[in-house]
């Protein structure tokens, strides 16, 4: 028999619920911000454009990244560029996902050798997902994209958390590839 | 208490404070707290009186000459009440600053000079009594503004001021030809209209002009303001400047207009013509807000920016005022107290910070809201009148100077007046944004900290008032529609809440709770929503870079330069023009040295032989 | 007290309604964009999804004046369209539809923003607020001369009674009495709403977005609704003033999407001035459009 | 006591100084403060002298006119005599013939008496600016003098010739019963005008003042700009409002070097960037402005412009000079900051300017504010205007002077200024100030006084 008594939900189950109504408006309004340092980010344009349409998804470039959702991390990121990107993303408003574009942030691809590129994105900051190939077509993109709302709703984007549990970690990383002074100005050193 | 009691109580006083000064130099600026305290508030005891319906005139004590006379009219009492209001509110600045001038003493002393001036000028019916306060405050100005550690000011102020004020001389004495008295009522009442009348307009109008700093004779104005000590900046703005906006009532609605266009014309259906004077004096007067406004969008200087504004602002009084009607007159009085409350408490923010700071140049402060947050409103709060936004006082007076320009179909004057109204959120914004906000400099940050509280608390009474303004108005419009009916026309319909104008009615208050209840409902938006992150000034958007320093992040030299480029090479012509004039003088001098005043007698015997020689022609 | 009440609870009623009626066809012209772009478009309440998912987010504050030039903003422009006649008879506060309020009462808004993004420290913020003070400066006049030419003609400033000025028998719209005014206004209203070629002050690419360059979450999804209300006021303030007003709520909203629509079709082909272009353009000839407009209407009495 | 005694005793006075030449200067002292100290027991009326009677015999005249213009003339005497008597001994016994002749200047009745005088005050002039160790100006000054006073002789000659009198009322009747139009004495008033022009500094004549007051020292300066402006003003008073006839393109003439005279001279004054240079020029536009109030008929108050000016003019140049002494020139640039240790010094230098000028609370401002009241009156729009304008540019180039003198930082210039100059400066510049504010007993005094009027045969 259902009880027809009232029974006030506790406060976490509240923040749940409020959490995955959240999770819908965000899943449909990715707003992105396209770190495009590598070849990978030709692909973006198709994508945007009447090829493809991402805005169908809700989704849309934004200028900076207090305002952006998603980070596209567009192939493969020098010591230098790696600095700003971590500064990037870290500006970036919670909750905040990353994609990560082609083999270069996964193993570092073709540059896997080069003393100025990084290998292993996730070493450094949390990628949700990584859409593979060298460079990635244009549906691969797509499909990361709709990958990346489906681990949102399933409540799987979970590497801002990550980012702050394992802030050490991240950190560690993060110095090893830099050198000891981690974030520094090219004027001021 | 009578006039000229008030009047020796201020210049007496002014003596006091400088002895007084002379031993210690804040106790001589207190003394000028409590005189002009006590002389605003027995000016408001004399609103009472005025209040039973007795416009009081009398000779003044016997040992004066005779033509000393005191009146008492609703417009004086209008102007005197305003002015000295400034002056008390501002004299609470006088000790905190009173040490870094040069002349403690006779600062004190010649502040409550000025003040003495301004009732002599306000509160009288005698035109050379009027003069010679007119006069007196120049002179006791001319001091002041050096203080400020720049001459040239001084003397441009000095240049102008008399210019104007022998203009209103000479405009006295034609009255004083046709009437034999110098009697003000009289005296323009007599000439209204006739030939006479012509001159001793534009002979006011230009005494006005020179006064408000209205173009073409605005060079001064921005100068001395921008120079003059800080406090003096805000009494020159928001007090004796209305002198100009006095003599300007006196010029345009006490005098008839003249030059009767509708007459001449004729013909065009539905237009309702003005007379030429109000055209040409609008005209000057759109001119001059136009002038002010793009100047003041260029200035670096915040003073300067201000000192600006209070051109273009004068140039409003000088459009309503013009164009008179109910409408005008109750929108260019309006606007004088508007713009007289919101220009003094702009002036006295800026003084606030440049007594921490030692500057006003806006390229060298920044962020100043974090160590003077009270400051900081006090001057949004200003600003937002300036710019003619309700819910403050400054947004009635446009409203009435609009419908006035509208009602009138003036269509040129209206581009002027509505540029300047859109041109002076560009300008007043800029201290707002490179002086209170942005990034904090280093420089400063340690010294800022917010006034102390008897700075703070005239700027709060004023900011207070400037509120008050725009969401009562009716209490102060009640007041200028009398001197309106003193001044022969009708005033503003009002209500209780409600003012009636021409094309439309406004309720203030309602704005003003419409707007409380719109920003209640924002701030239940926010505050229901997740609380923010924190963060630092220097941790914005860099597109990825570092950077340490705060000037770079810091938007404030050349706010409006793509919008200077524009006209920066056509701006300086009144300045082109008075320094050309001053090189002709100059010039001329250099030449008549040079051709007369050489080691040789025998140019002197030339210049005899040539004299006689006139005399003897045609004889020989 | 409880007509004041019920007058205020109406005019919270009128913002909301024109928060949603604006944010519904701003998500349905986004479609109509794209369209012209040949894409197939987001869904038609985009926008709120956007809104909502904004508010929804954890954002950054860069002190007290970022936050409470947000509330000012949000707070005077809802107190802005709480004025809004919606109908040429129906608006909350009857008789008080004053045009001057909402030119000068939007502007509390837009000094609030303007505020708020000065006082997030970053520099872009300053330069995008400058360029949007000075395309106001830019294009408000010319606007500003046309409706005086209309407020001079019907004696009133009130928007619904010059509204039902056009609705009687023998008075056409503004639009089409005064047609050199009505384009100069239409110009004037692409500034208004920042469309291209007048979106100068926002300039994603080049400023990152000017003001808004260090929003995010709450006080960026204010700001959206803040924008949304601001073109709901701006576009009806066109409707009422030079389409004839409307005599009840369907025409209104009929009238409305038409403006807004085309005006987003005028602007999807356009590229972007600079921002000396932007006042350089609306001093030459919608100045000179408009008080030849108004000297013509005024003066000469020719109106259709 | 009789007149005569003024010119009597100190012309005796001068040659027994001759004797006893190291007490030249005490003798100096005591004469002239006798001769302040006597003109109160002066009775008013006609004096003859060499026992014919007028016209045919010379007469002085003491009446107010002369009455106020002696006690002008011998105070500011007595003041520069007692500054300097102990810097330049020397010209103690030239100084006693000048006092002699500026006396007899402002009391004679007669037209040829007046050139006497006029050489004798002229040639102790010169002589005076000897000290200014500046020969040639000097000798320019003497050239030109001599120029104007033999033009002035000329021009005597000629009335003589035509009227047959040189007593200054006969001749005034004379010519009002003689029925010849104005262009017939137009000719020799001019050479009269000009001759007087040279020594009251009126524009084109007056090339002499630059050399002599612009190397002035704290005798010449304020000598020859205060205390021989001020009896040249009151004798060129004199003869402008009894004697000459001025009409016609006599009236041209002379209107056009007034307005060039005023005009100019602030010009020049706005011009330059020397203190002593300013003053200079300013006085030029001053000296014009007398002639011009003399003409319009208001007596009263150009003597309160006289009075004003040549008060003025002792403080400008004592203080100016002073300082140039101790500074050793006298740009602005040099000066700048002087008061700022001196502060009384500089009061008393700011209120004597500002007078000048005619800012309220000064007795400039009741002398100006009258001049003008009483122009209008007699429908005069001109002269008021251009009093106006150039009272602008003469503002502004005094206010730019005082302002440099108070206001700077660092590096002030120093100054030291004796007791008694800071005492007379002091006392002069309170008076000033007193009948700026107290302006009863200016007014009632100004509006009574008139040019004395004709009495048949001579006597006045």
């Amino acid at each position: 028999m259902l009880s027809t008594k009232f029974s006030p939900m506790s406060k976490e189950e509240v923040d749940r619920k409020w959490w995955e109504i959240g999770d819908f408006f965000r899943r449909n309004s990715l707003w992105m911000l396209m770190y495009c340092t590598g070849c990978c980010a030709i692909e973006l344009p198709p994508a945007m454009t009447s090829a493809y349409d991402m805005e169908r998804l809700g989704m849309g470039p934004m200028a900076t990244p207090r305002q952006a959702d998603v980070l596209l991390v567009t192939g493969y990121l020098s010591l230098k560029t790696l600095r700003r990107l971590i500064y990037t993303y870290e500006q970036m408003s919670e909750p905040k996902y990353i994609v990560g574009f082609g083999s270069c942030t996964i193993n570092g691809g073709i540059y896997h050798d080069s003393h100025a590129v990084i290998n292993q994105l996730n070493k450094y900051i949390p990628v949700d997902v990584f859409v593979a190939g060298c460079m990635p077509n244009t549906e691969a993109v797509m499909n990361g994209f709709v990958d990346l709302m489906d681990l949102i709703k399933n409540k799987k984007a979970n590497g801002w958390k990550d980012y702050h549990e394992r802030y050490e970690w991240y950190l560690a990383n993060q110095k090893a590839a830099l050198g000891e002074v981690r974030v520094h100005d090219e004027f001021h050193e | 208490m009578t006039v000229e009691l008030l009047i020796l109580v201020a210049l007496a006083s002014g003596i006091l404070a400088y002895f007084v000064g002379r031993l210690n130099k804040v106790l001589g600026a207190v003394v000028t707290i409590v005189a002009s305290m006590f002389i605003f508030i027995m000016i408001g005891y004399m609103m009472q009186d005025i209040n039973a319906g007795t416009t009081f005139n009398y000779n003044a004590v016997e040992y004066m000459p005779d033509f000393v006379t005191f009146m008492v009219t609703y417009l004086g009492l209008f102007f005197a009440i305003l002015v000295t209001f400034i002056f008390a509110m501002v004299s609470f600045f006088n000790p905190f600053f009173v040490e870094k001038y040069k002349y403690p003493a006779l600062y004190s002393m010649l502040y409550l000079f000025s003040l003495a001036g301004v009732l002599g000028v306000f509160l009288t019916d005698n035109f050379m009594v009027l003069f010679f306060f007119f006069e007196f405050i120049v002179w006791s100005g001319l001091f002041l503004i050096p203080l400020g550690k720049n001459n040239k000011a001084a003397i441009s102020y000095y240049a102008f001021s008399t210019a104007g004020s022998f203009a209103l001389l000479y405009a006295i004495f034609i009255m004083f030809a046709q009437t034999g008295s110098y009697n003000l009522h009289l005296g323009l009442a007599t000439v209204s209209g006739t030939t006479e009348g012509t001159y001793v307009l534009a002979l006011l109008a230009f005494a006005a002009f020179a006064k408000l700093g209205a173009f073409p004779l605005n060079v001064w104005l921005p100068r001395a303001l921008g120079k003059a000590p800080d406090a003096i900046t805000a009494v020159f703005s928001g007090g004796l400047e209305k002198l100009g906006a006095f003599v300007a009532v006196l010029a345009l609605v006490k005098l008839a207009p003249i030059g009767d266009i509708a007459g001449t014309l004729g013909g065009l259906t539905e237009a309702t013509f003005l007379f030429a004077s109000q055209y040409i004096v609008a005209t000057l007067g759109a001119m001059t807000i136009v002038f002010g406004t793009l100047m003041a969008i260029r200035q670096d200087d915040a003073k300067k920016l201000l000192a600006y504004s209070s051109m273009s602002n004068g140039g409003y009084i000088l459009v309503a005022l013009s164009l008179g009607g109910t409408l005008g007159l109750s929108g260019g009085l309006y606007h004088i107290v508007a713009h007289a409350l919101a220009s003094a408490a702009a002036f006295l923010a800026i003084g606030a910070v440049s007594r921490v700071t030692g500057t006003t140049k806006m390229s060298e402060l920044g962020g100043m809201i974090h160590k003077m947050p009270v400051t900081y409103m006090v001057y949004l709060i200003a600003i937002i009148s300036m710019a003619g936004i309700p819910p403050m006082g400054g947004f009635i007076s446009k409203w009435l100077i609009f419908q006035a320009v509208i009602d009138n179909g003036l269509i040129l004057i209206a581009v002027a007046v509505f540029f300047g109204s859109i041109g002076s959120f560009l300008y007043v914004f800029r201290p707002l944004a490179a002086l209170f906000l942005g990034q904090e400099l280093p420089q400063h940050r340690d010294k800022a900290k917010e006034a102390p509280f008897f700075m703070l608390l005239p700027m709060l009474i004023l900011s207070g008032l400037i509120v008050f303004t725009g969401v009562m108005p009716n209490i102060f419009l009640d007041f200028i529609n009398d001197v309106i009916a003193e001044l022969g026309g009708t005033g503003l319909l009002l209500g209780d809440y409600t003012i009636t104008g021409v094309n439309g009615v406004l309720q203030p208050t309602l704005i003003a709770s419409v707007f409380g209840v719109g920003v209640l409902i924002a701030f239940i938006i926010f505050i229901l929503l997740k609380k923010s992150k924190k963060v630092g000034l220097m941790d914005t958007y860099t597109a990825g870079n570092f950077i340490y320093t705060e000037e770079l992040m810091h938007y404030s030299l050349d706010f409006y330069a793509p919008l200077e480029r524009l006209y920066e090479k056509h701006i300086n012509i009144t300045k082109d023009f008075y320094k050309k004039l001053e090189n002709k003088v100059v010039d001329f001098g250099r030449m008549i040295k040079y051709f007369f005043f050489t080691n040789k007698p025998e140019i002197t015997v030339f210049w005899i032989i040539v004299l006689i020689g006139f005399l003897l022609w045609g004889e020989l | 007290m409880i007509d004041i009440l019920l007058m205020i609870l109406t005019g919270i009623g009128v913002a909301l309604f024109g928060f949603v009626l604006q944010t519904s066809i701003a998500g349905v012209n986004r479609k109509v964009v794209a369209r012209v772009q040949k894409r197939y478009g987001p869904k038609w309440y985009q926008e709120f999804l956007d809104i909502f998912k904004l508010l929804s987010k954890r954002s950054v504050t860069h002190g007290w004046i970022f936050d409470f030039g947000v509330i000012m903003a949000l707070g005077g422009i809802i107190g802005t369209a709480m004025f809004m006649p919606l109908t040429s008879s129906f608006m909350a506060f009857d008789g008080y539809d004053n045009f001057f309020i909402f030119v000068y009462l939007i502007a509390v808004g837009m000094l609030g923003m303007a505020m708020s993004a000065s006082g997030s420290g970053n520099p872009l913020a300053s330069i995008g607020v400058m360029r949007a003070l000075t395309t106001m400066l830019a294009y408000e006049v010319p606007f500003m001369i046309v409706v005086l030419t209309i407020i001079k003609i019907t004696g009133t400033s009130s928007l619904s009674e010059i509204g039902l000025f056009q609705q009687v028998a023998g008075n056409s719209w503004f639009f089409i009495a005064l047609p050199i005014g009505g384009i100069v206004a239409v110009m004037a209203l692409m500034g208004m709403l920042g469309k291209k070629p007048f979106e100068t002050y926002i300039a994603p690419a080049e400023i990152a977005s000017g003001p808004m360059v260090e929003y995010g979450g709450k006080q960026l999804g204010m700001l959206f609704i803040m924008h949304e209300i601001t073109v709901f006021i701006e576009v009806s303030l066109f409707v009422h003033l030079f389409l004839g007003g409307a005599e009840n709520i369907v025409l209104f909203i009929v009238k409305y999407f038409v403006v807004y629509t085309a005006l987003n079709i005028i602007s999807s082909v356009y590229g972007r001035f600079k921002i000396d272009q932007v006042v350089l353009f609306f001093y030459k000839w919608p100045l000179i459009m408009a008080i030849t407009q108004a000297f013509i209407a005024i003066y000469l009495g020719w109106v259709i | 006591m009789s007149a005569i005694l003024l010119i009597a005793v100190p012309l005796l006075a001068a040659f027994i100084s001759i004797l006893f030449k190291k007490y030249a200067h005490y003798i100096l002292v005591f004469v002239s403060f006798a001769s302040v100290f006597a003109l109160g027991y002066m009775d008013l009326g006609t004096i003859t002298v060499g026992g014919f009677n007028a016209p045919f015999g010379i007469v002085l005249i003491l009446d107010d006119y002369s009455l106020i213009a002696l006690y002008i003339v011998n105070t500011l005497f007595f003041l520069v005599a007692i500054l300097n008597c102990n810097e330049f001994k020397k010209v103690g016994s030239i100084m006693l013939v000048a006092l002699a002749g500026l006396n007899g200047l402002l009391l004679t009745g007669d037209l040829f008496n007046l050139f006497v005088f006029l050489e004798v005050a002229g040639i102790a002039a010169y002589l005076i600016t000897t000290t200014n160790k500046k020969p040639l100006a000097s000798f320019n000054y003497l050239i030109q003098g001599t120029v104007g006073s033999s033009l002035y002789l000329l021009g005597l000659i000629l009335l003589y010739a035509m009227f047959g009198t040189l007593n200054m009322a006969d001749m005034a009747s004379s010519i009002a019963n003689s029925g010849y139009g104005a262009g017939v004495t137009a000719f020799p008033f001019l050479l009269m005008f000009i001759g007087f022009g040279v020594e009251a500094k009126l524009l084109p004549f007056n090339s002499w003042t630059k050399g002599i007051l612009a190397n002035s020292n704290r005798l010449t300066g304020p000598m020859i700009a205060s205390v021989y402006a001020a009896a040249i003003g009151f004798v060129f008073g004199r003869l402008l409002t009894n004697v000459f006839v001025i009409e016609d393109t006599f009236l041209i003439i002379v209107t056009i070097i007034l307005i060039f005279s005023v005009v100019a001279g602030e010009a020049m004054a706005y011009a330059s960037t020397k203190v002593r240079e300013i003053l200079l020029y300013s006085s030029v536009a001053q000296a014009a402005l007398v002639v011009v109030v003399f003409m319009s008929g208001f007596t009263g108050w150009a003597v309160y412009l006289i009075i004003g000016n040549a008060a003025a003019k002792l403080v400008l140049f004592l203080i100016t000079n002073t300082a140039t002494k101790q500074l050793g020139n006298d740009d602005v640039e040099t000066f700048k900051g002087l008061f700022v240790n001196n502060k009384v010094i500089g009061l008393a230098f700011t209120a004597v300017t500002l007078s000048v000028i005619g800012l309220p609370m000064f007795l400039g401002f009741v002398t100006k504010m009258n001049i003008l009241e009483n122009m209008f009156v007699s429908g005069d729009y001109i002269w008021p205007a251009i009093i106006l304008i150039t009272s602008v540019v003469e503002g502004i180039y005094f206010i730019r002077l005082l302002l440099n003198l108070w206001y700077k930082e660092n590096d002030l210039p120093e100054v030291k200024f004796e007791f008694v100059l800071k005492y007379v400066v002091v006392i002069i510049a309170v008076l000033i100030m007193v009948f700026g504010v107290y302006t009863e007993p200016v007014q009632d005094s100004a509006d009574n006084l008139v040019a004395y009027s004709y009495i048949e045969g001579g006597n006045l």
